[in-house]
């Protein structure tokens, strides 16, 4: 098993902590894990994006040329990293900011408006774990546990956050 | 992270802040630098524990500046520390050239990004040369560890303190942009750093005669007498200290040659070309100086085919080349710029050469 | 309709890389404007720094060139040896221009040449992700100050057009801020009046501006330019702090 | 009397422009340009002075002013 | 008959490099004296420049260290963080401190560090032969000036003990002489305020001190000391510009 | 000295100022330049000659500043240099990486001194790795002449202005205290600068959109390709520009190798080896980089050994083992420091391998 | 009243003591010492007064004074 | 043939020109010739000295270990280089500030008041001059014309100066 998920999105957005989350829930779950996040000059015009793989063998770079998921938060990063995207790789989108989904017929496509239900959610900024949750829905690539205890131990003594943060996971997952 | 809580489990840091750890854990409590890209989370991550453990992080007004500021600290006893990244590393370089020179421990980190000049900040290994070669001027050798991983990244970042107090000499812990910036897991293993005696250090002169610590020898033929006892210093680290990984060398037909960020790409090359019948070894050079030269030297084989990789133009092949004796049968692949080769790339190029 | 206010010949119809709301993006267009009315572009020659203005040679219609972090006033200096009549000028960071680069900054407005400085004081390091600069606010948080600049471990920030005033060989130096509609006229008015001392042979010239960096002072575009008006200033004070022929 | 053009491929949002305007020409707008950034708009067109005070403070030079 | 004068304890008994009638001769013997009166020779760590003083270590009974040429202060920084309670020092000429060196220099003293610069002002670089130093007078001919030193082409001679009396990290700054006997007085007890400044922890301080090179003024040791009297003292003014507590 | 009158008659100068005369008639009118023992001579003679031929002399603040300055002069055109000595030269290799990377002539030279550190003023070849393989970061190159005798000082320095223009790229003149300070005859022979169209320097954008000189390469893979294209260019020089001394290789069973002023006491050690019977020869690279590797890699007999004399711990010879490709017939006679090798040691070692 | 003692082998000669010295104590002598300077001599021994002025002078600490 | 001569003495007794005029002289006559000054902190302190080699052949270094010829114009110089002289070789003193000449039963000593002959003859800094003198005199390496080309060459447009030196050359000579 090895799986490449990209996370991109503005700054701000929280797609590195989507990366983090899903690589340290791998951990805990014994697999082998890395995260890797753009930086410096790139960060640079608000976009950030971030690489995770999960595996069960050593992973020989944390970096993905053609990774098997792509977790889009806007349209910017949609159309850069879907073109990227493993042919039959899993794209989910944030409908609410990404109007024209990369057109590839080989993808397989969710679209789910993350950014309106966190917003409905009361939580503008946990529309990152509603994507978690619809990934976690398609691919139950770590389990949901692991994602309480991965939050828990990136964010110390959040339990209340984790409170908000779970329902919009499970909102994803819906 | 607490140090005896973290002992047992695995955490997730990025690079940079894995090297910082292990700086905080190996004694070291005096960190001086200077901010670039790669490596920021290292100077950052410093800031915050260097208060927390009451040790100095000064960010300093250079990497000039910086690197003397840790030549001033260690001439003084204390484990010190700076790190930078490929065009602050050239401008420390007259300072290494002192601190080996005067033959005080210094532990230097260059997170290598791409170059010549500024170029950009993507991964690279083009600084093989300067660190190797020494990038300074004059005689001297620093010991030059290549880390591959985070937990790499934890066990040499201590071990380059020990080496540094046991041989009064500069290491370098020579990563790039990937492992500084990467995630994965790392035990933070208690770390026990070596006591080594120092008798040399400047502490005021009390009760004794004032001491000197200096590069400059007045007698005639001094300078080349401590030219002669620094070779046989670098002497006995090269029959002391050289660390290497290997992996069915003497089977193989094709042996891939390769350190840091390429050499986990060389070792999934190697795996795949095993799984499918090719007979294929590598080398991993840790020590990148005292390089592993007997690995190659005592392979009498003369059919055995090396193929080097690199992310830069061609520099550790060099050494592979001066050690294996036959240009013929030594191979390159790797370009400089930002360039990360693909494991399925490496393993053609084997393909191809078995 | 007239247009009454457009984009000037010298400034480059592209995007930039600046985060929104940054005040390169300003400093940028009121440099190129200043070009296009003293009529000077097609012999001024810019010097880049290292720093988030690396890319400005993308950014202005000028002949340009990079310079090593710090090191713009002396890659300036060979440059204008060489032709004399030649416009040259710096643009320059905190970092670049006040830390790492200090000396050239010092010796270069000593020797009195004949160039101009622009500098873009903003406070922190932008492009390595804001870290300490030499003119960080006292108790001000950044990457590397995560209590806060402490005075007793870092010193005060350093005041560049005021130290360099008490130098012979500096004609002109002046502290703007892009905080507002006025002070960015100003700024402008600054600017002007430096190129016009070196156009004037009589030697080096700088102005230093206060100017956003939203992104790591973690404001938002508007409360930064508020934050310059009523922090920055007090530590720094604006105004001309030496105008007179080269000594 | 006046008139602004934004260049919304030029424009990040900002905002500057919005709290100079001393007539509330602009406003933020919701859709977003090929960045994916919510760009400004004129909404009071017809309250514009032509001052130029929004072209004067933009960072990114995406303001046009016609009077 | 009771010595009145003599050797004192940290100034070694040994044959020294200088030239006859070097100046840097009577402020070695100046430091140690002050050393000694003050009782601080078992703390004590100096550090050597780059400069005709580079054999410095030979010369004082003290823990002493080398650094490259214009670091003293960043070695110094980095020796004071790790026993502040030891007292350090830099003895600089003016190509190691005012050139090369200047960057360390500034924001070592901005910063504030609580060491103590001795700074030997001889307006040429005796070392390497000779060649204009950044406290070269105007007119003076030297190596590398055969026509004397000309403003228009490398400035005035920069003011070390005003410019850096502008930073609050600085708690002591002053200009004394080696010109005569009062003067020599005057010179010890400057730098005895500069370790009690030190000593009392009140941050940066520095003694310029004008000193003879009777070989690269190509004068003889009694005319070098007229011609500081007479010339160097109008180019630069002796007095204390800096003297209070830590800001 | 002037040009027209000295153009027949040999002068006798001390080697630096060879440097200087020939950098004149080269028609190099921007200098730059800190003072550092042993090269002041050269420094000072710019000072003198500057004036007299209303060039550029400027006595910088520091290293760093000089090598930026001749960024910027060459940026606009010059023909520019600088020079120091080791300590410098490690001072100066950020810039040098820089310039390289943008790709900009300029001219270098190093009269090395012993290190490491501030080390001694006496003669050395100890800065060999940082010329040849890169002191500063990134896979660039730059061209290292090494001459042996006043005569080429003034020879390769003329040579150097032309190479740097026609490569757009840096080139070292690596001389050591002995050759600057020494004074031999020599030709101040009549130099005609090459004339090479430089159609990317920055004038001022009259009727034209603005030029950039940079050497950071913003679209993706852009830092890739350029490294790419300086590869190219590295090969084309390499093709092109090696320049080599040698004698009698074919009927040697000893060849002695070395440059600069040790290659004086080779040659004198391999006649004194031939007039008692031995058969030796010797091999002079004249470029240290492009390094004459064919001469060693043609020779195909297996039985010839290697000598090579270095004033130093041993740094060419690395050079030379990966070309013979057989460390065994390699040998090594050198130390660092000041030491001055003696034609009647050289020999000795040359009978003992004979 | 005053006796002053040279240390010969640490003179150099540069004749700043001879300068200073209010009773013209001092004068260059023709020997030279191992280094081979010309050093300066007591000459009018009993005009010291022992007012150190030529010890604090002389770069070299050649100098002892008593009284 | 081949002639390795040291000169040295004090700064300022013209050892330095010693060397120059003979490495001139021996160019004139169309011989192999090199010229290497101490330098740099070695000059400190006042002494000073250099070596010349004057060849048929070409010469490898002009370093001197043992040279021939030493032409010592003070006591420390003459104990300092005395010792490295070749056996048998030739040492010239400057009686006049050497009392005791290094001793060595294979050297040839020439001893001679170099410094008192200046001062007789009314210029004290034609010393050097002397000892050049006296060493042509034992030794006619160059000639004495070649001698003064080379002065004339090196001190250019001191015609005058050539005939008082000119004098303390014959002075030597004598
Ligand atoms: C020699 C060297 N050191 C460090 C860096 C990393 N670096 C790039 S820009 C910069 C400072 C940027 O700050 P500033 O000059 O204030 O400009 P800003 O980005 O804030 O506009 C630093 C430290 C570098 N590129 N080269
Ligand atoms: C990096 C470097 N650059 C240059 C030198 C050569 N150098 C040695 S001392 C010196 C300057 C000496 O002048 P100063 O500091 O005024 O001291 P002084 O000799 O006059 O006492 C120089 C340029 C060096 N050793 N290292
Ligand atoms: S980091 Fe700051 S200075 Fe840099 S572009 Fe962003 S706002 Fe501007
Ligand atoms: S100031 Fe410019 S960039 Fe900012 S919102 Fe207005 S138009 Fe857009
Ligand atoms: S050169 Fe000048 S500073 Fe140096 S020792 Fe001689 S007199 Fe003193
Ligand atoms: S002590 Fe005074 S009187 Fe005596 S010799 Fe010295 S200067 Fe002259």
């Amino acid at each position: 098993m090895r799986e490449e998920i990209v996370a991109a999105g503005f700054g701000g957005q929280g797609v590195m902590l989507i990366g983090k989350i899903l690589a340290y829930a791998g951990m805990l779950e014994g697999k082998q894990v890395t995260y890797f996040p753009s930086y410096g000059a790139e960060v640079r015009g608000g976009t950030a994006n971030s690489t995770t793989i999960i595996s069960t063998a050593e992973i020989p770079t944390p970096v993905s040329r053609h990774p098997d998921v792509l977790l889009a938060m806007n349209s910017p990063s949609c159309k850069k990293f879907g073109s990227r995207l493993k042919k039959g790789g899993l794209l989910i989108a944030n409908s609410s900011l990404i109007e024209n989904v990369f057109k590839r017929s080989d993808l397989t496509i969710i679209k789910i408006p993350a950014t309106s239900l966190a917003n409905n959610l009361g939580n503008k900024r946990s529309a990152n774990m509603i994507m978690i949750g619809a990934y976690l829905k398609y691919k139950a690539i770590v389990s949901l546990k692991s994602v309480e205890k991965a939050f828990l131990i990136l964010l110390p003594g959040k339990k209340d956050l984790w409170d908000i943060n779970k329902k919009a996971l499970r909102l994803g997952m819906e | 992270m607490k140090s005896k809580a973290a002992k047992e489990r695995k955490v997730l840091m990025c690079g940079n802040e894995v090297i910082g750890e292990a700086a905080v854990q190996a004694g070291c409590r005096h960190y001086f630098g200077y901010p670039i890209t790669p490596q920021n989370e290292l100077t950052a991550y410093m800031a915050k524990r260097m208060e927390e453990v009451g040790g100095v992080f000064l960010q300093s007004e250079s990497e000039l500046a910086a690197i003397n500021m840790v030549l001033g600290a260690s001439a003084c006893g204390a484990r010190a520390m700076t790190s930078s990244s490929s065009p602050g590393i050239s401008l420390k370089q007259e300072g290494i050239s002192y601190i080996a020179g005067m033959e005080l421990p210094a532990v230097i980190v260059n997170v290598m990004r791409g170059g010549p000049g500024l170029g950009n900040i993507s991964p690279s290994q083009s600084d093989y040369f300067q660190a190797v070669k020494g990038g300074g001027h004059g005689d001297y050798r620093i010991i030059v560890l290549a880390p591959s991983c985070s937990q790499e990244l934890y066990d040499l970042t201590a071990l380059a303190f020990d080496l540094a107090d046991t041989y009064r000499n500069p290491v370098m812990i020579l990563a790039d942009g990937i492992l500084g910036q990467m995630m994965e897991p790392v035990a933070l293993r208690q770390i026990n750093p070596k006591h080594v005696k120092k008798p040399w250090v400047l502490t005021g002169a009390k009760n004794r005669p004032g001491r000197r610590l200096c590069s400059l020898f007045l007698e005639t033929g001094g300078l080349e007498k401590h030219n002669a006892s620094l070779q046989e210093k670098y002497r006995r680290i090269k029959a002391k200290e050289v660390r290497c990984e290997t992996y069915n060398i003497s089977g193989a037909e094709v042996i891939a040659v390769a350190y840091g960020s390429s050499a986990r790409l060389t070792k999934a090359a190697v795996k795949m070309a095993e799984e499918r019948g090719i007979k294929a070894g590598y080398i991993k050079p840790i020590t990148l100086w005292p390089f592993p030269e007997d690995v190659f030297i005592k392979e009498k084989d003369k059919n055995k085919k090396y193929l080097v990789v690199e992310m830069n133009e061609g520099q550790m092949v060099e050494d592979v080349e001066r050690c294996v004796g036959d240009r013929k049968r030594v191979f390159f692949y790797g370009h400089a710029g930002g360039w990360i080769p693909q494991t399925e790339d490496i393993f053609k190029r084997i393909k191809k050469l078995a | 309709m007239k247009k009454v206010f457009g984009r000037t010949r010298t400034l480059r119809d592209t995007h930039t890389h600046y985060c929104p709301g940054c005040g390169h993006g300003i400093a940028h267009r009121l440099v190129a404007e200043v070009i296009d009315e003293l009529g000077i572009r097609e012999r001024t020659i810019g010097v880049a720094p290292i720093g988030c203005a690396v890319l400005a040679y993308y950014y202005w219609d000028l002949d340009i060139c990079e310079a090593p972090h710090g090191r713009p006033p002396a890659v300036a200096t060979g440059m204008k040896s060489v032709n004399p009549k030649n416009i040259v000028f710096t643009y320059q960071g905190d970092g670049d221009l006040a830390a790492i680069g200090f000396n050239e900054t010092i010796h270069t407005a000593n020797r009195g040449e004949n160039i101009t400085v622009i500098f873009i004081n903003n406070a922190v390091y932008g492009m390595t992700g804001g870290q300490m600069a030499p003119t960080t606010l006292c108790g001000q948080v950044t990457a590397t100050t995560p209590s806060g600049r402490n005075v007793k471990r870092y010193g005060h920030p350093i005041h560049v057009a005021e130290l360099l005033a008490n130098l012979p060989g500096v004609s002109f130096s002046s502290r703007v801020a892009l905080s507002d509609i006025p002070n960015i006229m100003k700024t402008k008015q600054a600017i002007k009046k430096a190129f016009q001392v070196q156009m004037d042979g009589k030697g080096f010239s700088i102005v230093e501006i206060l100017s956003p960096c939203p992104t790591y002072w973690r404001k938002t575009p508007v409360e930064s330019l508020k934050f310059i008006k009523e922090k920055m200033v007090k530590t720094f004070p604006l105004g001309v702090f030496k105008e007179c022929g080269k000594k | 009397m006046g008139k602004v053009v934004i260049n919304s491929a030029r424009c990040k949002g900002c905002g500057l422009c919005i709290e100079v305007c001393p007539k509330n020409v602009l406003v933020p707008s919701s859709k977003n340009n090929h960045l994916g950034i919510y760009v400004v708009e004129v909404k009071n067109k017809e309250e514009c002075i032509g001052c130029s005070r929004c072209a004067i403070i933009c960072p990114d030079a995406a303001i046009e002013v016609y009077r």
